[in-house]
């Protein structure tokens, strides 16, 4: 009966614990349950979706590295390499708002820097439930002055991101960061601890007891009960990361490193275990070296810690004392704490005793491997029929465009970007509030196009739908300035996967994304799974969240998405249907979440993005924005209030209905204003990939002026609906 | 009744405190040697009216618990006076 | 010429400014560690923005007794020109050789953004090729950029024309709207009594080059790199 | 010997706090009427060795002067109790 309740408690179940008395021959000890406790949890095990990430396609002509490293890793010419992965703080982040969305963005810059590259970027996607709730307006401007803290402090710029606001993550609201480095090829590292002899070098932070079991805590549902977990939160201390920033790219441009790894989740159990098991080597460690913070930590808690800022190094003896030198001279601690052996075998000492003695693989491998049930949940039937000819005509379709623009989701997200320091490092030419955000590369012509995109009312009305559309949205944001997508990395946050319809939108999701991927091919690199996110049995829209690199051959060719000339002539590439399911008009304007979301055709998609590619880089047009939530009259607004310019436009009804004209959110279509002269180019190369496409009216004037077939539905100044869409969220937060 | 309260927010024990550390580097390097553990959290002091002391003491308690400090990470204390 | 960068462990503007004068305005520029004891050769000390030493107790206080300030106080007191950018301004009001101090923004918030400022005084060695009441178009990006000083230091810094930017709209209206941290009398820099070292909030720095969005930044070091040359 | 010392360190009177504003006006909108006057400062706590109280007090007002306040904006005070 010994220990029984202890694998429990720490969240394993009683056929993993078999598994581990089978593989080891005999029962854990204490340390060694703990260590097992946390690689098998789902945060670490990816033991519920392991299967399912196999469907997608993870390889490319680019691709240096895929998922299973610190990092995904493109080639960009030049001898140069991007690196970036994003990933989920969720559940931290809803206990301490702050601290949880700061050491997120700790952690994702230290996966970077696992790969010996330079982070020079950071996005983050949010979701909240209403800001007219005050706890959720507590959670969002400690999540938003979090991000900042970290970043700005760190001097690494956040460029870009998004943020939704709707009821399902009013308790679980949704933090994903995202970070992207630079590095040269030959500088690429990876997170193996090979050669036995060599030095397992730890540094950076001193160990506290902070954030044990924090793993298992991100893969628990929230409740009353994770309120009182409070060693899981951790507290950032960005200064400390930013010297070991610079001490460990310093090691690794003079070639002073074997392996490079991260400590984040599941702490030094994690690094050691898999660097080891990567390298198919062993280790031995010993606990009384780890600097501490504290006294008397145990082996179980040191261990287990999760404290911030800190990295394993791999080093052969010979380079030791280079080693230390960069360290010290950073004002790092660095200490040798163990080295590489040959059998494999994870062997933990303290006071001289071995207090842990495990297979390396059997901790970062061996988890078992599960396929859960997935069944189609009810509410999909119940919601998916929508009768259009039940649904009310626009009458003021003024008030709807200002309601739509002044409602948060839509809203500039302003009060959120000038929080942080977008343009330290001086390299970005797009700043956050275009479709992406662009960062030069130094010394070459070339810029990175970022995005993180996922709309998860299409999700949740149908995933596999709504999985493609994350991903042509973040293409299409990625070509609107100017770039070609280059590959994705992903952070898939749902609910309990050990329910069966929550597992089925997680399937269809990532099939959905998966065929996406690939026609507009873009593999996806690396990402996260982010389960448990439900309160009281209530899950969250599943919500994919899908970050997109693109690479601009030449920064001068960048596009931003706001009128640039009066005179200049407006014109919407691709088609408009009768398609309101999921959309926000249908949300805001008749409360409703119904019907499927719009219809996705990769093809015309492909055709889209081809016809903005070459027009930007043949340098035909002047602007360009994707429309997405809100529909035509949305994105005509945006481009108008942000150029400081109005717009006359004309369109025809043909068989649409008056709102699916001006709100739907049809997919695969942009605007786009062009010089009159320019426009014979532009018909050639929509002509030329098959595109159909519309002039619908011309820059100038001081309104947005629409009219259909005639009659006029829209004349607002632009200081009306830059009122609306500016200040919205000020104004709630205020 | 007008009373005077200071509550004081620290950094739970356990819980990491960069600023106390990079302080105590600071007077480290500045030659003050011989300081053990410096921890810095906030002070706050304020005036209110309440029926008597134990009404602000129940006041002041819940002010903390939900706003003042964040028990995840830190502790209060507090000290009630007449003004 | 040469100029001078300071790094402190925290700092991350050192980059930008030491690639504006190096690439943009071809000028020689060396890196100089928070560690050293001497600044010999230096004709123009840059103390970049960043979180020097994390920024913890109060922006730029521990900073201020690095070995390089020392240096930077004596280089100062010779009438060397220093020229402290957003942090930089911090640790040089922190260790005194600028007058009042940079409290939290009054929103409590960051800002990342654009701003204008007025130049109150074209007269010195960092804006003598700025026309008069010039308005610049510069971003800041700051938490602690409320500047404070007594009443009595207000009435002194006015009278000795030592307050150089003040924050203006982009018509040049210096009004409470266009001050984006509470900064008092809206200023957004000042310099020392002998106008040898300024200290300002916005990040000239960052408006070197079209492509960022504003090349204001350069009149600053324009200005700086004419009075180094007629010395 | 070793002490205990803790230092407050307070923005000084006349100027502005506006931290100590958003936590009256957050309290005020919780519903938590009749506060007068908050004022947010910090708390530092820390262990020193030192001969004597005297010495323990002068090392301890050098180190407010030089580096926990800064006097331009900030009072501070401190007490010092054997440990
Ligand atoms: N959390 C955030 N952090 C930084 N920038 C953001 C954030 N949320 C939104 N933005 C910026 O605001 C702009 C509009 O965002 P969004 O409406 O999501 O764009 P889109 O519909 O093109 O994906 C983008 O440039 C985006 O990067
Ligand atoms: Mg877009």
């Amino acid at each position: 009966m010994k220990e029984t309740k202890n694998w429990q408690e720490m969240g394993l179940t009683d056929t993993e614990y078999q598994l581990i008395v089978d593989g080891l021959g005999r029962e854990p000890n204490y340390v060694e349950l703990g260590m097992f406790s946390v690689m098998w949890s789902e945060h670490c095990s990816y033991k519920h979706s392991r299967k399912a990430l196999k469907m997608f396609p993870t390889t490319g002509e680019r691709v240096l590295q895929g998922p299973g490293e610190n990092a995904g890793v493109v080639d960009i010419g030049d001898g140069l390499a991007v690196c970036f992965k994003i990933e989920s703080h969720n559940h931290p982040s809803a206990i301490e708002p702050y601290q949880g969305a700061a050491t997120g963005v700790g952690g994702i810059i230290r996966d970077i820097l696992a790969m010996g590259a330079r982070p020079v970027a950071l996005l983050n996607s949010l979701r909240f439930g209403s800001l007219q709730n005050p706890r959720v307006r507590h959670l969002f401007s400690g999540v938003v002055s979090g991000i900042g803290g970290y970043g700005n402090c760190i001097g690494i710029p956040t460029v870009g991101g998004e943020v939704y606001f709707a009821p399902c993550y009013e308790a679980n609201p949704l933090v994903n960061a995202m970070c992207v480095g630079v590095v040269n090829k030959n500088h690429l590292m990876k997170g193996q601890a090979t050669g036995p002899g060599n030095l397992v070098i730890l540094v950076g932070a001193s160990t506290g007891r902070d954030g044990i079991h924090g793993v298992t805590f991100a893969s628990e549902e929230l409740s009353e009960a994770s309120e009182k977990k409070r060693p899981s939160v951790q507290v950032g201390d960005p200064f400390m990361e930013k010297l070991l920033v610079e001490a460990c790219l310093e090691l690794v441009e003079n070639d002073y490193l074997v392996g490079l790894q991260d400590l984040g989740g599941a702490g030094l159990t994690c690094a050691t275990s898999e660097t080891a098991s990567r390298a198919g080597t062993g280790m031995e460690i010993n606990l009384d070296l780890v600097p501490l913070r504290e006294k008397n930590l145990t082996p179980y808690e040191i261990m287990l810690s999760e404290s911030q800022e800190r990295m394993l190094l791999i080093v052969e003896p010979s380079k030791e004392n280079k080693v230390m030198e960069i360290c010290h001279r950073w004002g790092l601690n660095a200490i040798a704490i163990g080295r590489v052996t040959d059998d494999r075998i994870l062997r933990i000492f303290k006071d001289r005793k071995i207090v842990a003695e495990v297979p390396a693989r059997m901790l970062a491998e061996d988890a078992p491997i599960y396929s859960p049930l997935a069944i189609e949940p009810d509410y999909i039937k119940e919601i998916s029929s929508l009768n259009l000819d039940e649904l009310s005509e626009v009458i003021d379709a003024n008030r709807v465009l200002l309601t739509l623009l002044s409602s948060p989701t839509i809203a500039s997200k302003e009060w959120v970007y000038v929080q942080y320091d977008y343009m330290v490092r001086t390299s970005t030419v797009i700043h956050p509030g275009s479709d992406s955000a662009v960062v030069r590369i130094r010394d070459t012509t070339k810029g990175l196009a970022l995005t993180t995109d996922c709309n998860s009312l299409y999700t949740y009305l149908d995933p596999y739908v709504g999985g493609m559309i994350a991903v042509a949205e973040a293409a299409r944001n990625i070509v609107c300035s100017g770039a070609r997508p280059l590959a994705v990395t992903d952070c898939l946050n749902f609910g309990n996967p050990e329910k069966p319809d929550i597992f089925w939108q997680f399937l269809k999701t990532i099939e959905g994304m998966s065929e996406a991927c690939r026609i507009l091919q873009t593999p996806v690199v690396g990402g996260n799974v982010s389960f448990y996110n439900e309160r009281s049995g209530s899950p969250i829209h599943p919500t994919p969240t899908v970050g997109m690199v693109g690479l601009l051959e030449n920064i001068d060719k960048r596009c931003t998405l706001e009128f640039k000339n009066q005179g200049d002539i407006i014109v919407l590439l691709g088609n408009s249907f009768n398609e309101l399911g999921g959309s926000q008009y249908l949300l805001l304007i008749h409360d409703l979440v119904k019907g499927s979301p719009p219809a996705l055709d990769l093809q015309k998609e492909k055709s889209l993005l081809e016809t903005l590619y070459q027009a930007i880089n043949e340098g035909i047009i002047n602007s360009a924005h994707d429309l997405s939530e809100g529909g035509l009259a949305v994105a005509l607004a945006e481009c108008c209030i942000n150029g400081s310019l109005g717009a006359r436009v004309a369109l025809e009804k043909d068989n649409l209905r008056i709102d699916a004209l001006l709100f739907g959110e049809s997919q695969s279509r942009a605007v786009v204003s062009i010089m009159p002269d320019k426009i014979p180019s532009l018909w050639q190369l929509a002509q030329k990939n098959g595109l159909e496409i519309n002039a619908i009216g011309y820059v100038g004037g001081d309104t947005l002026h629409i009219q259909v077939d005639g009659q006029e539905w829209v004349n607002l100044t632009i200081e009306e609906i830059e009122e609306s869409w500016k200040k919205s969220i000020e104004k709630l937060m205020s | 009744m007008l009373y005077k309260v200071k509550v004081i927010v620290m950094p739970r024990k356990g819980i990491l405190d960069p600023q106390g550390q990079a302080v105590a580097r600071a007077l480290y390097t500045m030659d003050y040697k011989g300081i053990n553990s410096i921890r810095i959290g906030k002070h706050l002091e304020m005036e209110i009216e309440g029926e008597n002391q134990q009404v602000v003491e129940e006041t002041v308690k819940e002010m903390c618990e939900k706003l003042l400090a964040n028990t995840v990470i830190e502790d209060y204390r507090f000290c009630i006076k007449e003004a | 010429m040469k100029f001078g960068v300071i790094v402190f462990p925290g700092s991350n503007c050192d980059l930008d400014a030491y690639h504006l004068v190096k690439d943009v305005l071809g000028k020689p520029v060396e890196y100089i560690w928070h560690q050293k004891n001497s600044v010999e050769g230096f004709d123009c000390l840059i103390l970049p923005g960043g979180f020097s030493y994390g920024d913890y107790l109060r922006c730029g206080a521990i900073a201020r007794f690095s070995p390089i300030m020392q240096e930077v106080v004596k280089f100062a007191n010779r009438g060397g020109l220093v020229l402290g950018i957003c942090n930089g301004f911090q640790i040089l009001t922190e260790v005194g050789l600028l007058p009042g101090a940079l409290l939290r923004n009054k929103d409590l918030k960051f800002h990342c953004q654009y701003v204008h400022v007025k130049v109150e005084n074209v007269n010195t060695p960092f804006t003598n090729l700025i026309e008069p009441e010039r308005i610049l178009k510069v971003p800041i990006a700051h938490g602690d950029g409320n500047y404070y000083i007594d009443e009595q230091g207000l009435n002194s810094l006015s009278e000795k024309k030592q307050v150089i930017f003040r924050y203006a709209t982009a018509e040049g209206t210096v009004s409470n709207e266009a001050n984006p941290n509470g900064a008092l009398f809206n200023i957004a820099g000042v310099i020392s009594e002998k106008g040898n070292v300024l200290g300002m909030m916005p990040h000239p720095e960052r408006a070197g080059e079209a492509i960022l969005g504003s090349t204001d930044g350069l009149y600053i070091f324009q200005s700086l790199i004419n009075s180094l040359e007629r010395l």
